[in-house]
């Protein structure tokens, strides 16, 4: 790789990275607004207009908040915990693509931070190191709330990622490659993976949702039974790290569900419009460039459309009791994701053999 | 560009070898010196995977994809390992309050 | 591993460190940063486990329900199985029937082994 | 593959058995399932077929070390009576972990492959980490278990790493091609193929409790649960030196030279370990383990003389070993449950109330002890006369033949206990009726061993 | 066939005895072992004395590929020694009748069972045979012998099985060298072993191999330390089995399995050995007479004899050989009958110590009478069995070194010296607390005695009836030996 590739590589890397903070931090926002909203209140509105400053008054809260540790805990782990938490969060995303190629002054950009054959791999991964940030806060806090809702989510997580796994192998079965961004390219135009594996993208759904601790599968932090969860002990940046890698999650997993099943950058006509701006404007690269500029806003579109259906599930579905999320994780989801494979695996051979 | 094998292939193999052969007396010499249970067996999954990467780095200098198979089923026999004597630390830390292996000598060793 | 139509190179993963820099200053400037500007102010009280207000007892790091553990087991075991499946689903066109086939039996010896676990009350909570 | 295929399938089918409200049929139908694979494996015989391109090879070496241990194994199913009247809840997990087991050795017996060696070992050794502990109540079974499985782990890792350099070195898992690459290249050997040798080495070395890798048996074996401690110290070793043998058969053969030094050395100090180890114990138990060392080290012989005698001999000394010591571990079991002792004084009086455990008993001590009229006896003449054949090697059988004297005196404390010793009570221990006809079965196997040993050790 | 017979018999007849509960037992051992007594009459009719060759053989494959065989079959040496055991057998469980063992179906099914290795021992012609029933010999007399024995026995027996096995295993360890030196597919039969030619290095260390296994079972000083001990503390059907049969496998041993194999070794060594006998004779006997039990003096006298007959055989002349069987006979028959009246006197006065008793003639003469003829036997003179025997063997000896022959004619004077001053202080002198009411002989401990007492003079003077039979058989011997 050149070094001016490396160079581009390295300020789309920092734009992704400040792009996710800043959708983190609005996200949180949004939140608050939807809440109001489907509570039919207002919402903050004091900083800014409309509260638009919100965001950034809380963060400056807690930069300024006592930067405090438990003093039986475990120093080191208690600050370990949320850099951790904080740390994987941001990596995940680096393997989604976020469009396609850009070209600018004849070097061909991949919008996708590390193009690596095993990217699903990646996601995985990296996503299951987080269950490390959650367990060695709550353990380092020497808590038993603490204790019990780290142990809580991550046995949650861990058991949710059975099903998460399963459910992506179907996935793989049709594609065929471990790689985000062949498995987007297949997805050209609105040959999206969703109408071939509503099945699958449900149970990742769920999984989605409890992988990211949110209702309705937020138990390791339900306030009635364990006070804060994990974070009881936890306060000034080192609790803003903890909710902050919280929503980068919830964006991660909406990239990563919008890239798997609703095609990521791609649009219905997205060719046909491509050859028609070639037409017209007689220049390949803009007409790519410009294709590809609106493959990354309708990838945001989708992402956004996924944090807003976290937001609402949230205010409008009520908490699971623990065995049944247990109950749903191990006993329908695992079975169905196995039968959801199956499936796949039937269809996939009966169309090679048919057709 | 090139493909993977060849890539791993840009370092000698002999690096490859010392690497995991320290790795490997690494996770020896916390065996035989470690007396928690679980950072012993800590060590044990580390000589495991010092194997891991010796098989890995010549299953590309040979383009032999044995060698990788059997990757895969060290790693499942690992798992297998983990679960079961993770249990056994459990069973035995609810009996002695510890996972000291020191602690352990109703038996002769 | 079959070679793959896109091929890569050491430096292919260079964006991976960047990306690990990016965070990781993020982390350690925003930890320093709160630790040098809020106040400190310590006490005793303040110190100790929150445990709904009422004064701490013990020592937190008590065994807990071996139910968590039994699904952490449960999770190493499947999940390599489930790691097991991943170059199969990549190369599943190829393999064709004998190859689902072979997976057939596979699922069901991990299902076996599934309801095996359901059936002993492992997951069963309360 | 037949039988690897069935114990897995029964021992899946087993687990699930076990929900049923009755225990009493689980011991009936494991007995069957063992019967079935006994018989289906006999079918293989002379019928050599390989699997998974040439992983497995199912010969007669196979079917014959497969025949012993499936019959050890269901000789050994009777005395879990404990189990089956206390009702414990496991029950059912026993025996599939022991018919699971069984698959594990049958594989380290049919390998052909290095990587199916280790799945095997592993499949074997993972159910042994489990049953070992699986008193969980007792510190003592907790200990066996931990230690088994941490230094297990370890071996493990220490013989894996040896099969990598050996990959490294020849470039195949192959055993047979391992050892055709040697021959193909003048059996010249580099550093790393020694290396590799030598860590294959220590690690099944530890696998059969060889020494000076034995220092987990003795304690292990105390502390597990004696009808586990039966099963590792005869299907686990038998599997252990079978592979053992097959592996420097097929692979290193040519490369005798270089490993033999190491071998007479571990053979030798085994031998005085297991002997030297046994006479001081007062544990009958322990005294058992330590003998199941010294018996490795006969095993260990007949592999060091390594010429066409060694595989008849291995397996015939595998077969009159573990009928004896099914009986041994057996009779312990049913005296340890009643006296509530393992030491030779528990023993004292068994002729007077239970003249056919003492029986049995004094058979299978006999057998061990290698006295004539008893299977042991031709075990221990086949591994010398195998031995002999190389005549630098007489040495090492005049040592043998020393300690096998040593030996006579532990097995004999159990006799004189149980004959001549008198007992503080003379109460009669309960034997159900299954267990008495293994006894018996046992007994008149080994004797019949001794007599007709060409029944056996022919067939290799 | 009638050899196979013989072998299996006894081993029939035991599990059967095994079955009876109760005191009957004895009584169909008893039968049993006649029957076993007039098969080998039977069988003694059937040979031919003239063959110096093996007779009433039976060979068929025992473990095939191995080479080894079940072969079995009789030379005029091999028919004596069977003789003396189905004749012994059966007065050793006749004198048994008045003791009540406990558990005496096990007690008898042993002794039988026993015979049958002895048997074996004496007609195996295969190695493997031989060892094995070496040992198959071995068992039932260590637990006759530590069940039913007397305080000390654990430890005394088990010392007893050690030493024994201990030497047995050299012993296999020798065959095992010799068969992989027989050609083709090894073979382990008598034959094949004679013919090997092996070095004389080879030689000597097998020699010792042999030898101390068969010298331990003698024994032969320094190998005796087991000896008196178990004598002493065994049952005396034990005793007599240890002493009047058993003792004589090692003898046959080496006579079988050791000269004719490895004559050069013998040459190398004989003379160490034949100073070993004779140191035996010397120690055995002075041991003897400064004993106090009559137990042990009987078992230290039987060092003595015992050395004597190895010194004579050592000799490897036709003089020396010939009165070792003899002898073997004589010692088997004079031994067991001592034993047999030690133990009725101990029956009656629960005491063996030669000072607590004395003048028993008074009460008892026909006890006397036959004591009398067994101990002059035993010291050998002339006109007893004993006589016939030491004459020979000290010719032979006197032919191979008259010191040696010297030295060794001593124990016909310490023999002497010991017997007399136990039968004087026994049987003489003033009665006893212990003695006081001694009864004589009743009808069925006379029944043991008579028929002793008859071989006793039978050999005495017709010595002949029987060195014709082994004559053929050692001058074949002998001729083997010289190749």
């Amino acid at each position: 790789m050149e070094s001016v590739d490396l160079l581009y590589k390295a300020i789309y890397i920092i734009a992704i990275f400040g792009i996710t903070l800043l959708i983190a931090t609005y996200s949180t926002y949004f939140e608050r607004k939807i809440a109001a909203f489907i509570q039919d209140r207002v919402g903050p509105n004091r900083a800014g207009p409309l509260g638009l400053l919100q965001p950034l008054a809380d963060a400056g809260k807690l930069f300024f908040k006592e930067d405090f540790i438990p003093s039986k805990s475990s120093k080191a782990l208690f600050i370990l915990g949320p850099g951790i938490a904080m740390l994987v969060a941001t990596m995940s995303s680096a393997v989604v693509p976020f469009g396609d190629n850009l070209i600018i002054g004849g070097h061909e950009i991949n919008l996708i931070a590390i193009d690596v054959n095993i990217g699903v791999l990646y996601v995985f991964g990296v996503v299951s190191l987080g269950v490390y940030g959650l367990m060695v806060g709550g353990w380092a806090s020497n808590n038993k709330f603490s204790l019990l809702g780290a142990i809580r989510a991550a046995s949650q997580n861990i058991s949710y990622e059975l099903a998460m796994g399963l459910s992506l192998i179907a996935i793989l079965m049709l594609s065929g490659t471990l790689s985000l961004r062949e498995i987007a390219e297949q997805q050209q135009g609105f040959n999206w993976n969703i109408w071939y594996q509503p099945l699958g993208f449900l149970i990742f759904l769920v999984c989605a949702f409890a992988e990211t601790n949110r209702t309705p599968f937020d138990l390791p932090e339900s306030e009635a039974e364990l006070i804060g969860g994990y974070h009881t002990e936890y306060g000034s940046m080192k609790l803003g790290m903890y909710l902050f890698a919280e929503y980068i999650n919830i964006f991660v997993a909406s990239a990563v569900m919008a890239t798997l099943y609703f095609g990521a950058y791609n649009f219905p006509f997205m060719l046909e419009l491509e050859a028609w701006l070639v037409n017209a404007t007689e220049d390949a690269v803009t007409a790519n460039n410009i294709v590809t500029l609106i493959g990354v806003a309708v990838m945001f579109a989708k992402i956004f459309l996924f944090i807003f259906f976290f937001m609402w599930v949230r205010w409008t579905l009520p908490r699971f009791r623990y065995d049944q999320l247990m109950k749903l994780g191990w006993q329908i989801l695992i079975p169905l994701a196995i039968l959801n494979i199956l499936l796949t695996g039937g269809g996939i051979l009966l169309k090679d053999y048919l057709f | 560009m090139n493909n993977i094998p060849e890539v791993i292939r840009t370092i000698p193999l002999e690096y490859y070898l010392y690497f995991s052969a320290a790795l490997f007396v690494i996770g020896v010499i916390g065996v035989l010196t470690r007396r928690n249970a679980i950072i012993i067996f800590m060590c044990v999954e580390l000589m495991l995977n010092a194997v891991n990467v010796l098989l890995t780095a010549l299953a590309s200098y040979r383009g032999d994809a044995n060698a990788q198979v059997f990757v895969f089923f060290i790693m499942a026999v690992a798992a297998a390992e983990v679960c079961v004597g993770l249990a056994i630390i459990v069973m035995t830390y609810r009996n002695i309050r510890s996972t000291d292996v020191q602690l352990l000598n109703y038996l002769k060793w | 591993m079959e070679p793959t139509v896109n091929q890569y190179v050491p430096s292919d993963y260079l964006p991976i460190i960047i990306q690990f820099a990016a965070a990781l200053g993020f982390v350690i400037f925003a930890l320093v940063m709160t630790h040098l500007l809020g106040p400190k102010r310590k006490s005793e009280v303040k110190g100790a486990a929150w445990e709904s207000g009422i004064e701490s007892v013990g020592d937190a790091r008590t065994p807990i329900s071996y139910k968590y553990f039994m699904t952490a087991i449960l999770f190493v075991l499947f999940d390599v199985e489930i790691i097991f499946m991943y170059p199969w689903a990549v190369n599943f066109r190829e393999f064709g029937l004998d190859g689902f086939l072979q997976m057939v039996v596979f699922m069901g010896m991990l299902l076996a082994g599934f309801f095996y676990v359901i059936k002993k009350g492992i997951l069963k909570w309360e | 593959m037949t039988s690897i295929i069935l114990l897995s399938v029964f021992g899946i089918a087993n687990l699930f058995i076990g929900f049923m409200k009755s225990k009493r049929i689980l011991l009936p139908l494991a007995l069957l399932f063992l019967l079935i694979v006994f018989a289906v494996n006999l079918f293989s015989w002379n019928d050599t077929q390989s699997y998974f391109n040439n992983m497995l090879t199912i010969d007669n070496y196979a079917v014959a070390f497969t025949g012993i241990m499936t019959l050890t194994t269901l000789l050994l199913l009777p005395f879990s009576q404990r189990y089956v009247r206390e009702g414990d809840s496991n029950l059912a997990e026993y025996y599939s972990l022991l018919l699971f087991s069984l698959v594990g050795a049958i594989m380290m017996v049919s390998y052909e492959n290095m990587l199916m060696l280790f799945v095997g070992i592993e499949i074997l050794s993972i159910a042994m980490y489990v049953v070992a502990g699986s008193n969980k109540k007792s510190l003592r079974s907790n200990e066996a278990a931990l230690k088994y499985f941490l230094m297990g782990a370890f071996f493990t890792g220490i013989l894996l790493f040896g099969i990598v350099l050996i990959y490294g070195a020849t470039g195949t898992f192959n055993i047979t091609e391992i050892g055709a690459a040697q021959i193909a290249t003048g059996g010249v050997m580099n550093t790393m193929f020694i290396l590799g040798l030598l860590m294959l080495l220590i690690g099944i070395s530890f696998k059969i409790s060889a020494a000076p890798f034995h220092f987990w048996t003795p304690d292990v074996y105390e502390g597990s649960p004696t009808f586990f401690t039966a099963f590792m110290s005869t299907v686990v070793k038998t599997a252990g030196v079978a592979a053992f043998f097959k592996l420097m058969a097929a692979a290193f053969a040519a490369s005798y030279a270089a490993w033999f030094p190491t071998m007479i050395a571990i053979t030798v100090l085994t031998l005085v370990v297991g002997n030297i180890g046994a006479v001081i114990q007062t544990s009958a138990k322990r005294m058992l383990a330590y003998s199941s060392i010294s018996h490795a080290g006969y095993l260990l012989m007949s592999l060091v003389a390594f010429n066409e005698k060694s595989a008849s001999s291995i397996l015939f000394y595998s077969l009159a070993y573990a009928t004896a010591s099914i009986t041994a571990f057996g009779v312990l079991m049913l005296v340890s449950d009643q006296k509530g002792s393992d030491k030779y004084e528990a023993f004292n009086g068994l002729g007077r109330t239970n003249p056919l455990l003492a029986f049995a008993m004094t058979v299978s001590m006999l057998s061990l002890a290698g006295i004539p009229l008893t299977a042991g006896f031709f075990a221990k003449f086949f591994v010398f006369s195998a031995v002999l054949q190389e005549s630098s090697m007489l040495w090492l059988v005049v040592i043998a033949v020393l300690l096998a004297a040593v030996g006579i005196y532990y097995y004999f404390r159990v006799v004189i206990a149980m004959y001549m010793q008198p007992a503080e009570n003379y109460e009669k221990i309960q034997v159900s009726g299954v267990a008495s006809f293994t006894l018996i079965f046992i007994s008149v196997l080994t004797i019949l061993l001794g007599i007709a040993p060409a029944l056996v050790s022919d067939i290799l | 066939m009638i050899t196979a017979l013989l072998l299996f018999w006894p081993a029939l007849a035991a599990l059967l005895v095994l079955l009876i509960k109760g005191q009957g037992a004895k009584k169909v051992a008893f039968v049993a072992a006649l029957v076993e007594f007039a098969l080998s009459l039977f069988a003694l009719s059937g040979f031919n004395a003239e063959n110096g060759g093996t007779q009433l053989a039976l060979n068929f494959p025992w473990i095939e590929s191995a080479g080894i065989s079940f072969s079995i079959g009789m030379d005029g040496i091999s028919i004596l020694m069977v003789l003396l055991t189905t004749f012994l057998v059966p007065l050793i469980v006749l004198s048994s009748f008045k003791h009540d063992y406990k558990n005496p179906n096990v007690f008898y099914a042993l002794i039988l069972f026993m015979q049958t290795g002895l048997i074996g021992v004496f007609v195996a012609m295969d190695a493997f045979l031989f060892y094995f029933m070496w040992e198959v010999a071995l068992i039932p007399i260590y637990f006759i012998a530590a069940v039913w024995g007397g305080e000390n026995r654990i430890k005394v027996t088990f010392k007893f099985f050690v030493y024994t096995i201990f030497g047995s295993l050299f012993m296999l360890a020798a065959f095992v060298y010799l068969y992989l030196q027989t050609p083709g597919i090894h073979s382990s039969d008598v034959n094949a072993f004679y013919q090997l030619a092996l070095s004389s290095g080879e030689q000597s260390w097998i020699f010792w191999f042999l030898f101390i296994a068969f010298a331990i079972k003698m024994p032969v000083f320094p190998f005796h330390t087991w000896q008196p001990d178990t004598y002493t503390e065994s049952p005396t059907q034990a005793t007599m089995l240890l002493s009047g049969i058993m003792l004589k496998m090692g003898i046959y041993g080496v006579i079988r399995w050791l000269l004719p194999i490895v004559p050069m070794g013998v040459s190398q060594w004989d003379e160490l050995v034949l100073i070993l006998a004779i140191i035996g004779i010397v120690y055995g006997s002075i041991i003897a007479i400064r004993q106090r039990d009559l137990k042990r003096l009987v078992a230290y006298s039987s060092i003595a004899h015992v050395g004597l007959i190895a010194a004579g055989i050592f000799t490897l002349n036709e003089q020396g050989l010939q009165g070792g069987v003899i002898q073997m006979l004589s010692h088997g028959i004079n031994v067991v009958g001592l034993f047999f009246i030690i133990d009725i006197i101990f029956s009656r006065t629960n005491t063996r110590e030669i000072t607590s008793l004395g003048g028993i003639t008074q009460n008892a003469k026909a006890l006397s009478i036959f004591f009398m003829i067994l101990l002059l036997g035993s010291v050998a003179l002339p006109l007893t069995n004993g006589f016939v025997g030491e004459f020979l063997l000290l010719s032979g000896v006197f032919q191979y070194n008259y010191i040696y022959g010297a030295v060794a004619g001593l124990t016909i004077i310490l023999g002497a010296v010991y017997m007399l001053r136990m039968f004087q202080g026994v049987m003489f002198g003033t009665k006893s607390e212990a003695t006081e009411s001694f009864t004589d002989l009743t009808m069925n401990e006379m029944a043991v005695l008579i028929p002793l007492v008859i071989m006793v003079f039978w050999i005495g003077l017709f010595p002949n009836t029987f060195l014709s039979i082994s004559e053929p058989a050692v001058i074949n011997l002998l001729s083997i030996i010289n190749r």
